[in-house]
């Protein structure tokens, strides 16, 4: 709820991410509020003015210790509890990885993002594949797999309606999943410090429906822009 | 210090000895060629020379516990620290990623030991720098 | 030279000041060297490439430096000794021979470092050297203070003057020859 | 900074040593523990003033972008890095702990455990002497050719490794050289604290009579020196692949960069505790004495205090969530990261229970204390959003982090500084201080101060990452309600800049012409109040004291005056 009230929710795992910061929120907030509430009134109820002599409590007296040790119940139990979400949340958006319908790979460099889009046949690393640089085009309700590489230092792939953020290490490809929900144009964003071109790397994501999707790939893809008969030859592909 | 004045020069000459003799150990056993007795020749053998080194020599057993137990903290952590980072780093490839570039030196290695030019790597060391350096993962 | 503060000659904890702190030091240096090696470990573990580049380490000097330095060890802890029984010039005679055995050791690893040099085993070869030369050159820059400091401690001593410090940089002495002990079989013997 | 020191210069009234001493070996060499903490003190506040500088530069920018910023001129996106990076550097490594650890640790542990000096005043000495050397080169890298590192203060390779990269072939080398030898003086630093504390206590002194700040501190370099090691050599390998070309962070030759990252926080995360736990002590020394009540369970916070420790090196890699560890890792440190919330939050509530049934004044030192308890609390909840990996997927890096730990290092280095400062500048001076312009600047440094962050947690939700230099590149967060945001922080910046006038305004004419303190102008117990204020070379010249109770009992039944002092005997 908060987070969705600051920013659009486009991928099918943000609401969970918004749910569990609400989640915690709750959780925190209210120990967070009790303990604000005792802090000021203690510092009312027991202002020099109103209070003759101090008392002497040395802590371990069993009255006053079982409150310290009552509390820790309830924050055992939320810290429990937020661990089961958070926990859930990750292993959903980073450990699992949903069966692809499409994969994209994305490689950072300083400071652009090259988008490699699997193109009218789907499969990656064909000859139809289509490029872009700091554009990527992916189709409403298609779960995606990425391919994360950097070419030189350390990038991070963040996409802040997805809710996603993966960090690019040259040396190695990770893998991620998204899926998106909401038609629109977001911002892609480096969020790892890559050098003085780290606040120019702004790249968009176009999510469009799978029809839009289909003829932005048509359009695009290099056979069609090479010959005219290139549908014809797509369709014999496929 | 007080407790080990029991001790003559006597003692830490023969400590001195029993030390080389491991020593000598650890040099031959990889002279056998049996990879396992090489890992205990070298590394078991250290902790004991270690180990004898800390109490006879450094009288870690005279000074108060705490001393003990701090050391054996900065061990343990350093443990935690092999733990907490040999995921990623000793690994080339684990949960939805992979460092290609190192799974290709690996088979290029690997197909080398099996066309039998394996002993080629250390001598290659002895001879030209550049064959040092291109052995490296990443460059194949 | 200014009065010691009364505060180090309290033991409060049981040990004399410098011993204490001796200690501290050694823990502090255990985790810059586990650090360090835990790091040069996983990717010794990893590439089995590195067993060959290993092997054109010569284990026979390193065994001979590990001979040095535990011969330096047995004449630091007897100077130690002479200094118990209030023997001050035997004990720095006794440093002056583990300084001895600290430039022995230096020699024998600038005689090593060399000849791996111009065989074309540099630091920049591959990151096997690079961990060579990084893990044996800290500790040889220890083995250089730890002599150099001896041989202020052993000047004292000769005068049987500040006779607890015969330990102390005994100690650390015996510290340098333990990363040693761990330094030999991981970078000479593992093969 | 020699002309700094000698604002700490205060009348001596007697001498251990029969010379007079000359104004070289008073000041500049000096070897008491006292006017090292001096050294230390002032250095602190002079680099504290020069990483504010950086943030108001920066902040500027980001509010207004584009304009020529007064006193620096337009921030370049190169000045931009440079600025952000030396701001989290010297704030941490230049201000809090030099401050926390190294001032107050050389002022209060020989003088709060009954020593006449630190044990080894000649390693003392030459801690700060490093320190200094390393400030000078982090200063001095703004000038070189290239300009300062500009790779954030964690310094992840490649970038910071490879100059074709950072484009700071000098600064970067200079960055990580200067983080070296501070390491390197805080070691020295740490076995004297350590050695002091364990060794030198005045007779008398059990295990639970030393007061708890001294226990923080020597908690806190033991921390400090067992997390160190790795990001030490971590430097030593950061500085071969700079200049003599290895490859150990190098993935194409064999490297990995992610090796730094967990070098960089198995020291980095332990590191917060380290600045945490003295700015803790402090303000149990200053919430007791204002409360005139003994600390809630001495040894519970205690136990806290080395239970937070201790955890605190098994979470580092929550800092490393999405920056490439494996997945599964991630799950572990989750667990440990909202472990850690159980001993920091039983050490908040025995906090606000130290408070219960006491007498409380609200002085300059005690608001200062009670605001380090509320605004660490805000600080310390945050934190939970970060530490759980789901969440932090889109957390990480963003404002929300940003403001998340300025609630925590903003309390523990400025607002527990000024609480010890305060408290303790009778001592330190021998005057008192303006309580008035005290409780002003007080007001007018924690209004904005929340003013300033609060908006910056909104601002991190709405998907703001850090560390970029112009937000109008990006749609998504160039909207007109963020751009007002933003400027609400940089103006709350300003203001709080500039009430920092108010402080040193009133240390100066509080230190010239305050009135005298007396010895134990707040009627404290510890044993630091019962030699003179400042108290001469050697603390005690009459002879030390000797301990007879613990540091906190305030207002004991058996005890006609409200407090105890630990030297009187029963």
């Amino acid at each position: 709820m908060i987070l969705e009230s600051l920013l659009p929710a486009a991928s099918s795992y943000a609401r969970d991410i918004g749910f569990l910061f609400d989640l915690i929120t709750l959780l925190v907030g209210v120990p967070f509020l009790i303990a604000c509430y005792l802090f000021f009134a203690f510092i009312f109820r027991f202002a020099a003015k109103k209070v003759d002599k101090a008392m002497y409590i040395t802590g371990y007296e069993h009255e006053y210790m079982k409150w310290i040790h009552r509390a820790h119940v309830p924050i055992l139990v939320f810290d429990v509890i937020i661990v089961i979400f958070a926990v859930n949340v990750w292993y959903n958006v980073k450990q699992n990885l949903p069966e692809a319908e499409s994969t994209v790979r994305v490689i950072a460099q300083q400071w652009a993002w090259t988008f490699v889009h699997p193109g009218p046949d789907n499969t990656l690393d064909t000859a139809d594949d289509i490029t872009t640089v700091n554009e990527l085009h992916v189709a409403k309700d298609t779960l995606y797999h990425y391919k994360l590489e950097s070419k030189d230092v350390l990038h991070n792939f963040s996409v802040p309606v997805f809710r996603l953020k993966q960090d690019a290490i040259p040396g190695r490809v990770i893998t991620g999943w998204f899926e998106p929900t909401l038609a629109g144009e977001y911002d892609i964003q480096c969020a790892e410090i890559c050098g003085i071109g780290h606040g120019l790397m702004p790249a968009r994501i176009h999510i469009e429906t799978p029809s839009q999707h289909a003829a932005w790939v048509a359009e695009n893809s290099p056979f069609s822009l090479a010959k005219a008969s290139a549908p014809e030859l797509e369709v014999a592909e496929r | 210090m007080s407790a080990h004045e029991a001790h003559g020069d006597e003692f830490y000459v023969k400590t001195w000895a029993i030390l080389l003799v491991l020593l000598l150990i650890s040099v031959l056993g990889p002279l056998l060629g049996h990879p396992v007795l090489t890992l205990i020749t070298a590394f078991g053998i250290a902790v004991v020379k270690a180990y004898l080194v800390a109490v006879r020599f450094m009288h870690i057993n005279l000074t108060p516990r705490f001393v003990t137990y701090a050391v054996a903290t900065t061990l343990v952590f350093m443990l935690l620290f092999f733990a907490g980072t040999a995921p990623d780093v000793m690994k080339n490839h684990g949960t939805n990623w992979v460092k290609p570039a190192w799974i290709q030196a690996e088979a290029a290695y690997a197909a080398e030991v099996a066309s039998g030019a394996a002993g080629h790597h250390g001598a290659g060391g002895h001879g030209e720098a550049p064959h040092g350096g291109e052995a490296a993962p990443a460059h194949h | 030279m200014s009065a010691r503060p009364i505060a180090t000659t309290r033991s409060a904890a049981g040990m004399p000041t410098a011993r204490l702190a001796v200690w501290w030091i050694i823990a502090s240096e255990i985790v810059i060297f586990g650090g360090l090696l835990g790091s040069y470990i996983m990717h010794r573990l990893a590439h089995g490439v590195w067993a060959d580049y290993a092997a054109a380490t010569n284990p026979w000097i390193g065994g001979f430096n590990t001979f040095v330095l535990l011969t330096s060890s047995l004449m630091a802890v007897l100077g130690h000794q002479a200094a118990e029984r209030g023997d001050g010039p035997r004990a720095a005679k006794m440093l002056y021979l583990t300084c001895g055995g600290g430039l022995l050791f230096i020699c024998v690893k600038a005689y090593e470092w060399t000849t791996e040099i111009s065989h074309g085993m540099t630091i920049t070869a591959n990151t096997f050297w690079s961990f060579y030369y990084t893990a044996a050159g800290i500790h040889a820059l220890h083995v250089i203070a730890g002599c150099i400091i001896m041989l202020f401690v052993a000047q004292t001593a000769k005068k049987n003057l500040e006779l607890h410090r015969v330990e102390i940089i005994g100690i650390y002495w015996h510290f340098v020859d333990v990363v040693w002990i761990f330094l030999f079989p991981l970078l000479y013997i593992a093969k | 900074m020699a002309e700094t020191i000698h604002v700490g210069h205060a009348e001596e009234h007697g001498h251990h040593d029969h010379h007079e001493m000359s104004f070289l070996e008073k000041y500049v060499f000096p070897l008491d523990h006292k006017m090292i903490a001096m050294q230390y003190m002032f250095t602190g506040m002079f680099m504290a003033l020069i990483g504010g500088f950086f943030a108001y530069a920066f902040r500027m920018q980001l509010a207004f972008p584009g304009m020529d910023v007064p006193f620096w001129g337009v921030v370049t996106p190169a000045d931009y890095n440079a600025l952000v990076t030396s701001h989290g550097s010297v704030m941490i490594f230049w201000v809090a702990m030099p401050v926390l650890i190294a001032a107050f640790g050389n002022y209060l542990i020989p003088l709060m455990i009954g020593a006449d000096d630190m044990v080894f005043p000649k390693i003392n000495r030459l801690s700060y002497q490093i320190f200094l050397i390393s400030a000078i080169i982090i200063i001095a890298s703004f000038f070189v050719e290239g300009g300062a590192f500009g790779g954030a203060w964690t310094a992840y390779p490649p970038l910071s490794t490879k100059a074709q990269y950072s484009l700071t072939p000098i600064g970067s080398t200079m960055w990580i050289t200067a983080v070296a030898l501070e390491f390197v003086a805080f070691l020295l630093g740490g076995i004297n604290f350590i050695t002091t504390a364990m060794n030198s206590r005045a007779p008398g002194m059990k295990m639970w009579d030393i007061p708890m700040v001294v226990w923080m501190i020597v908690i806190a370099s033991i921390l400090f020196m067992l997390s160190v090691g790795p990001l030490l050599a971590g430097g030593i390998m950061m500085i071969f692949d700079q200049q003599l070309g290895t490859a150990f962070f190098d993935p194409d030759r064999g490297g990995d960069p992610i090796l730094w990252q967990h070098l960089f926080w198995f020291f980095g995360h332990p590191e917060v505790y380290v600045v945490l736990l003295p700015a803790v002590g402090i303000v149990a020394e200053v919430m007791t004495v204002f409360s005139r009540k003994k600390l809630f369970a001495y040894k519970t916070v205690l136990y806290t205090a080395i239970g937070t420790g201790v955890l605190s090196f098994t979470v580092w890699a929550h800092h490393q969530f999405i920056a490439g560890i494996d997945p599964r890792m991630a799950n572990v440190f989750t667990v440990t990261t909202l472990l850690i919330s159980v001993p920091i939050a039983e050490m908040m509530f025995v906090y606000i229970a130290t408070l219960y049934g006491g007498k409380i004044t609200l002085t300059t030192p005690m608001l200062w204390a009670l605001a380090f308890v509320f605004e660490f609390l805000i600080g310390g909840i945050t934190g939970i959003f970060l530490g759980a990996s789901g969440n932090d997927i889109y957390m990480h890096d963003t404002y929300f982090v940003l403001a998340h730990f300025h609630y925590t290092f903003y309390p523990i280095a400025i607002i527990g500084t000024y609480a010890g400062f305060t408290f303790w500048f009778p001592k330190m001076f021998g005057k008192m201080m303006n309580d008035g312009l005290g409780k002003l600047h007080f007001w007018l440094t924690i209004i904005p101060f929340n003013l300033i962050f609060l908006p910056l947690f909104v601002l991190g939700a709405s998907g703001q990452h850090r560390r970029i230099y112009d937000y109008t590149n990006f749609p998504e967060l160039a909207q007109p309600w963020q751009q007002d945001l933003r400027q609400l922080a940089t103006i709350s910046l300003v203001v709080m800049l500039g009430a920092q006038v108010i402080f040193f305004y009133n240390v100066i004419k509080s230190w010239m012409s305050g009135p005298p303190a007396g010895k134990n102008p707040w009627n404290s117990g510890t044993l630091e109040w019962t030699a003179t204020s400042p108290p001469p070379h050697g603390n005690w010249p009459e002879g030390l004291p000797t301990c007879y109770r613990g540091p906190y009992e305030y207002s004991h039944p058996d005890h006609d005056k409200d407090y105890w002092p630990q030297n009187e005997p029963a």
